[in-house]
């Protein structure tokens, strides 16, 4: 496919007289991954709500695929393949992990029981809760839970995972898995994935492309180690 | 771990199976055995009376004295020994102020309870809803309230055979007292009502005969049940200039709108006269909101003679506290009367007692004689205007009869299954 | 089966009971069979009063499955189906009188269910789109009954207002085949047999895709949302198909009652379907229908002997089953069976 | 113009009144997030405690707090005893206090009957304002009203227990570092707001007088003065909403029928709700 995946250009979004986006651009291929980090207030999430569609901008545009997709609600924006996963955990905590990847799976439009529950299991296999099949989502511990969420999005055949703080809550054996699990996942299924994310060091493990946020606007690009070196970002965001 | 015990799922769905059924087919048979044991039926054992009245909702109000009357004309029977040697039981059926509750527990009582006859209901919407259910079982409803007529065809509860009416129609309510009003206090009426067939049909009537005698209808309104404010009414009436605000909007309603009506300051300016509020909803409006004002009814607490007195001693003894008013009184005269009627007949098998209430007079009536006319079951009745007195502090002393006549033969009806006699 | 070591110990203990494949489903239908059989036996047992009536309250079954719908799976509480059974009902009426032979009748009914499926849908995507949901739909579903209930009594032309409306036992006819409801024991196995028929959809329904995302909105609306669904379409149809299931059952009502008033529409009416329901059981359909059957029945036997303690009494039980049983007594139940199922 | 005078005081003393029925529910909704269907029973009661306290000698200017303090004490207890377990489920709320609603209507008529009963006017005689007149009873209970919306204001915006509320409202968890017990919070807004409604009760029921169905009445009517106006303010939001479902439905029934109107004024009120629900959504969390 010529041109990337997602294409950002020129963002910009105002809640009162909060410039949260100013100008943003970004470019996401297939098959790579793309951390933003920045600062708190810096507008990590209001640029990841402008990506999956629960937030309009004010100007600028938003190009999945080479369409225009500024202004699909973010039930369309899924359906064609950007799909969130929240802060907190999102899921379905009064179901079993099964019922709950098979809400994701018919989302991809598998219908018929049989087809469902193999690919439900599946993903399950993927996220490693293939021992939890039938445990009650709502009772899995925490770090379990950002996994099943990101089965989530590989049931309903997500192209572009949009990921906010993954690792948020989890122990440190765990982040190092979720950065083995999302490498595996941009390798084996060429997806995209954007994370959004404070750990610095889980960053650097993801050894992705960077771009850092300062108070909406983009201050810096480049590979971690580029981004660690420039003077502005030390400024703003290392405290130096 | 399921696979491990193979005989393990149908086993356990067996006993499963048994169980529930045991639970589920236990819970309703009580229900089911509870009935159909009793009977009444003709022949022996107590006559069976299903009595429908409103016990819960808006006309609860009413409720207490509707079914009060009954069953102290009950116990007077039954303490002379009942009808035909039988004692009189009643089966009472709350009918919820709601009459789609009346079809429903019309047919339990005729199904379900076998009575030989019913008593009550207390709306015209409620007794047009019980209609089709008498008539289906035939079985004969005494219905006591004051209502609209027989000149609704469509209505199942209108010149039904099935059904006698013991309260008064407006020519018997309205029109003996309308030329008194026009004369006294000015000839301009806005008639203001509740949204239902009684007030409409009412109202109706008493504009053909306001127009024979030269009074004017300045407006006419209709206020949904359940309203609870009349603002936009009252200007209406106050608008038009009104000399009289000849009022059937009934119940808790009527106690809102007679207090906005006070409120507004317009009370001093019109008369009222209501045909929907006895005793009892007056006690609700109260002495400030209702002083001064008119209503007239075939009874009244107030009436000073012999058979009232005596009336009230009695009611007072057995229920202390109800307010009783015309709708009760009515339901009294039709306990009797239908006693009266079992006598005459020698039986409760429903044409017998039919043509024993037909043209039946009843001498001992607390308003006077009441007689059941022949050919559309409607009641001859003494008819009462009556004042609310300033600063009345209860049934005793809250009206004042200031004109009345002793018995009004009903205008005729112009329903087109009349006459009801059957050959 | 294995277990990975990595389960934290405080809910490894609940993950051994729930580990398994749970056989969803099968409990509820075996009691349903149960409940529908001995419903079937009641007209050779019971009196004729009983037949006459049971109709009435396995269509207030059916309205509280209609509920269930909604409630229990959509998470979509509503105080206003009364309002949809009352539009079945004059529908049925208005046109069964207006329109002669079996015409009038099916035109009754068919517009009937296309005028609440069209009411509903109308205003529930109208709101949907905006996020209006919660407490706050609650409110609007509470003036869909204050509503429907101010025109079934206004309207009185067309609906005979306060004064009700009769409706006469119909003919369901298709070329001169079909059923006369005019026979109380003919009616009777009609409406079980429709009953049976709307339980058997709404379980089909409730395993179907739909169903599931349905559940699915209701446990997280944003994250059904974030997975691609059009939340608001779907709890819209699911809104829809529910009350075009009340009105259905409505229309049959009318004829079986005979009698129709606007207290149907009524907030009393309208919220003693959500008593019925949540005593019942919100999750299971089966817990609406016996939620409706078995109050209606203990209601009619102990409104006229004790009105107020009966009342107070089920006010109490509500409070106790919401404060206890979330799932309702029925529900509560089937979970109960099916936990001595499992560990068996 | 008497007449448009009249319309002006009428729709401004119905507004008032419906506002003052009103502010308790929307103290309890607005604050603590619960949709209180007892409203309407806590109405009942306050009534009925005002008549039975006058029974027994009392000063009517004494039953009405002594009805506050009685409805205010039964919904502490109740809040104490089961709402407070709650509050993270809307629907579990709601039905809770439907619960109390079918209880304490009941229990309302087991004690004192179904009688309607008069409550008399303790301030007879009417009062004419350019032109208008109404009662005197009505201007006071007008002017109470007046009163408890200002004092509302001033607890909301000029206090330091008012901020702390506005910060609980923002952030429940926020506001526990910012040394607010929560949950006795919680408790005293639900007392509140049943006072509120007990005082409201005592005050209208010379007005209209007490009987057991009384409160379902102006329950939904209240629930629309909290549609229409849940988007302001409490203070601003009761009164707005009073105004357009009482003064609206007064205006229209001036031209068409009083259903009609009341239909008009409530599809409005969806109307306000479509078109401004952010707003409305923030305090309650969606289920």
């Amino acid at each position: 496919m010529s041109g990337p995946l997602l294409d950002v250009r020129a963002l910009s979004k105002h809640f009162g007289g909060v410039q949260a986006a100013t100008d943003v651009h970004l470019s996401v291929d297939a098959g790579s991954i793309t951390s933003v980090i920045g600062p708190n207030g810096a507008g990590k999430s209001t640029l990841m709500a402008m990506l999956s569609g629960h937030s309009i901008p004010d100007s600028g545009n938003v190009f999945y695929e080479g369409r225009d997709v500024t202004k699909w609600p973010a039930h369309r924006r899924a359906s064609a393949g950007v799909v969130r996963k929240f802060q907190r955990p999102a899921y379905f905590p009064g179901l079993s992990v099964v019922e709950n990847l098979e809400i994701g799976v018919v989302a991809a439009g598998i219908r018929g029981g049989r087809a469902m529950r193999a690919r439900a299991r599946e993903v399950a296999d993927i996220v490693q809760l293939d021992d939890a099949r039938y445990v009650t989502a709502g009772s899995l511990p925490h770090g379990r839970t950002q996994w099943l969420e990101i089965g989530l999005l590989l049931a309903c055949r997500a192209r572009v995972m949009l990921l906010d703080e993954p690792t948020a809550g989890m122990t440190r054996q765990e982040t190092a898995d979720t950065a083995t699990l999302i490498h595996q996942l941009v390798h084996d299924l060429e997806m995209a994935v954007v994370v959004v994310e404070h750990d610095i060091d889980f960053v650097r493990s993801l050894d992705s492309q960077v771009t850092v946020l300062h108070l909406g606007q983009v201050i810096a690009t480049g590979s971690m180690s580029d981004v660690e070196q420039d003077a502005q970002t030390r400024l703003v965001y290392l405290g130096e | 771990m399921t696979s491990l015990d193979p005989a393990g799922p149908s086993r356990r769905s067996f006993l499963k199976t048994a169980a529930l059924a045991g639970v589920v087919a236990a819970a309703p048979l009580p229900l089911l055995s509870a009935c159909g044991a009793s009977g009444g039926g003709s022949g022996s054992g107590p006559i069976r009376i299903g009595v429908l009245t409103p016990l819960s909702g808006p006309w609860t109000i009413f409720g207490k004295a509707h079914l009060a009357g009954f069953q102290l004309a009950t116990d007077q029977i039954n303490a002379k020994g009942g009808t035909l040697g039988r004692k009189w039981e009643l089966v009472v059926a709350d009918s919820k102020t709601d009459s789609t509750v009346v079809t429903q527990q019309a047919n339990r009582l005729a199904k379900q309870e076998n009575v030989d006859f019913f008593a009550g209901t207390f709306t015209s919407a409620e007794r047009n809803a019980a209609a089709p259910v008498v008539t289906a079982a035939d079985k004969l409803l005494l219905y006591p309230t004051f209502y609209e007529g027989q000149n609704q065809d469509f209505y199942p509860g209108v010149c039904n055979p099935n059904i006698f009416m013991f309260g008064s129609e407006p020519s018997g309510q309205v029109y003996p007292f309308l030329e008194y009003m026009l004369n006294k206090h000015g000839k301009r009426f806005f008639l203001a009502g509740s949204d239902y067939v009684w007030p409409r049909e009412t109202n109706r009537l008493v504009k053909a005969k306001l127009a024979e005698l030269g009074g004017e209808v300045v407006g006419e309104a209709y206020a949904p049940i359940g309203t609870a404010q009349f603002g936009g009414l009252i200007e209406k009436i106050r608008n038009a200039d009104t000399d009289v605000l000849f009022l059937s909007v009934v119940g808790s309603d009527s106690v809102a709108m007679r207090q906005q009506l006070l409120s507004s300051g317009l009370k001093d300016s019109l008369t009222v006269w209501s045909v929907g509020n006895e005793e009892s909803s007056t006690s609700g409006i109260g002495p400030a909101a209702s002083a001064g004002d008119y209503a007239s009814f075939d009874y009244f607490w107030a009436l000073d003679n012999p058979k009232n007195v005596e009336f009230k001693r009695a009611m007072t003894k057995k229920f202390p506290g109800t307010i009783m008013n015309n709708v009760g009184v009515d339901m009294y005269n039709a306990a009797h009367m239908a006693a009266l009627a079992i006598e005459k007949a020698g039986s409760v098998e429903t044409a017998k007692m039919r043509a024993g209430l037909e043209d039946l007079v009843f001498e001992d009536a607390p308003q006077g004689k009441v007689t059941m006319r022949a050919e559309d079951h409607q009641a001859a009745l003494p008819s009462f205007l009556a004042k609310v007195r300033e600063g009345w502090t209860g049934v005793d002393d809250m009206f004042e009869i200031v004109q009345s006549v002793d018995q009004v033969v009903p205008s005729d009806s112009t329903c087109a299954k009349l006459p009801l006699r059957r050959p | 089966m294995s277990f990975k070591v990595e389960v934290s110990h405080e809910t490894a203990s609940r993950k051994v009971v729930r580990a398994r494949r749970p056989r969803r489903g099968n409990t509820e239908d075996l009691l349903a069979t149960v409940l529908f059989a001995v419903l079937f036996a009641v007209p050779s047992v019971g009196d004729s009063y009983q037949v006459f009536i049971l109709p009435q309250y396995m269509l207030f079954g059916v309205l509280a499955m209609s509920l269930c719908l909604v409630w229990g799976l959509g998470g979509i509480l509503s105080f206003g189906q009364g309002a949809f059974f009352l539009i079945g009902a004059y529908a049925l009426g208005i046109l069964s009188t207006r329109v002669s032979g079996s015409l009038g009748v099916w035109l009754g009914i068919a517009v009937g269910i296309a005028l609440s499926a069209a009411v509903a849908g109308a205003l529930a995507y109208f709101l949907f789109r905006a996020r209006v949901r919660g407490s706050y739909f609650v409110l609007v579903t509470l003036a869909i009954s204050t509503i429907g209930g101010v025109i079934a009594t206004s309207a009185s032309d067309l609906t005979g207002g306060f004064n009700g409306m009769f409706i006469s036992r119909v003919q369901l006819t298709v070329s001169g085949w079909g059923v006369d409801l005019a026979s109380d024991s003919t009616s009777y196995y009609f409406v079980l047999a429709l009953t049976i028929g709307v339980y058997v959809m709404l379980r089909w329904l409730s395993r179907s895709a739909f169903g599931r995302v349905l559940v699915g909105i209701r446990e997280n609306e944003e994250r059904a949302e974030a997975l691609g669904y059009d939340v608001a379409l779907r709890k819209t149809l699911a809104f829809s198909l529910s009350a075009a299931i009340a009105a259905m059952a409505g229309a049959i009502y009318g004829t079986e009652a005979g009698f129709v008033s606007p207290s149907l529409a009524d907030v009393v009416f309208s919220t003693s379907i959500v008593l019925w329901v949540a005593i019942g059981g919100r999750d299971f359909f089966l817990g609406g229908l016996v939620g409706a059957l078995a109050i209606s029945l203990v209601s009619e036997k102990l409104n006229s002997a004790i009105p107020e303690y009966w009342q107070l009494l089920l006010g109490v039980l509500f409070l106790a089953v919401v404060i206890g049983f979330r799932r309702g007594i029925v529900g509560s139940a089937i979970l109960a069976i099916d936990r001595v199922g499992d560990r068996r | 113009m008497d007449s448009f005078s009249q319309v002006i005081l009428d729709g401004a003393t119905g507004t008032l009144i419906l506002a003052l029925v009103a502010l308790g529910l929307a103290v309890i909704f607005g604050l603590g997030g619960v949709l209180n269907l007892g409203h309407g029973a806590m109405l009942t009661l306050g009534a009925y405690v005002t008549w039975a306290c006058q029974m027994h000698g009392v000063p009517f200017i004494a039953c009405v707090p002594i009805a506050a303090v009685v409805v205010g004490v039964i919904g502490l207890l109740f809040e104490l005893a089961v709402v407070r377990h709650f509050y993270d489920r809307p629907f579990e709320t709601l039905l809770i206090t439907y619960a109390f609603y079918l209880i304490a209507t009941q229990v309302i008529q087991i004690v004192w009957g179904r009688a309607v009963h008069n409550i008399p006017n303790p301030l007879p005689g009417n009062v004419t304002i350019a032109g208008a007149s109404t009662r005197v009873y009505t201007i006071v209970v007008c002017g109470v009203c007046i009163a408890l919306l200002s004092l509302t204001w001033l607890v909301m915006y000029r206090t330091s227990v008012g901020t702390r509320l506005r910060a609980m409202l923002q952030n429940r968890e926020m506001a526990s570092l910012l040394g607010i017990d929560a949950s006795r919070t919680y408790s005293a807004i639900f007392a509140t707001g049943a006072a509120l409604a007990g005082l409201a009760g005592a005050l209208i029921s010379p007005l209209f007088s007490a009987s057991p169905d009384m409160g379902s009445l102006w329950l939904v009517r209240s629930f629309f003065v909290v549609i229409a106006g849940g988007l302001g303010a409490l203070v601003g939001g009761t009164l707005l909403g009073s105004a357009v479902i009482s003064g609206g439905t007064d205006v229209f029934s001036l031209f068409t029928s009083q259903v009609f109107a009341q239909t008009v004024v409530f599809a409005l009120a969806i109307l306000i709700l479509r078109v401004r629900p952010e707003g409305l959504l923030r305090k309650v969390p969606a289920r």
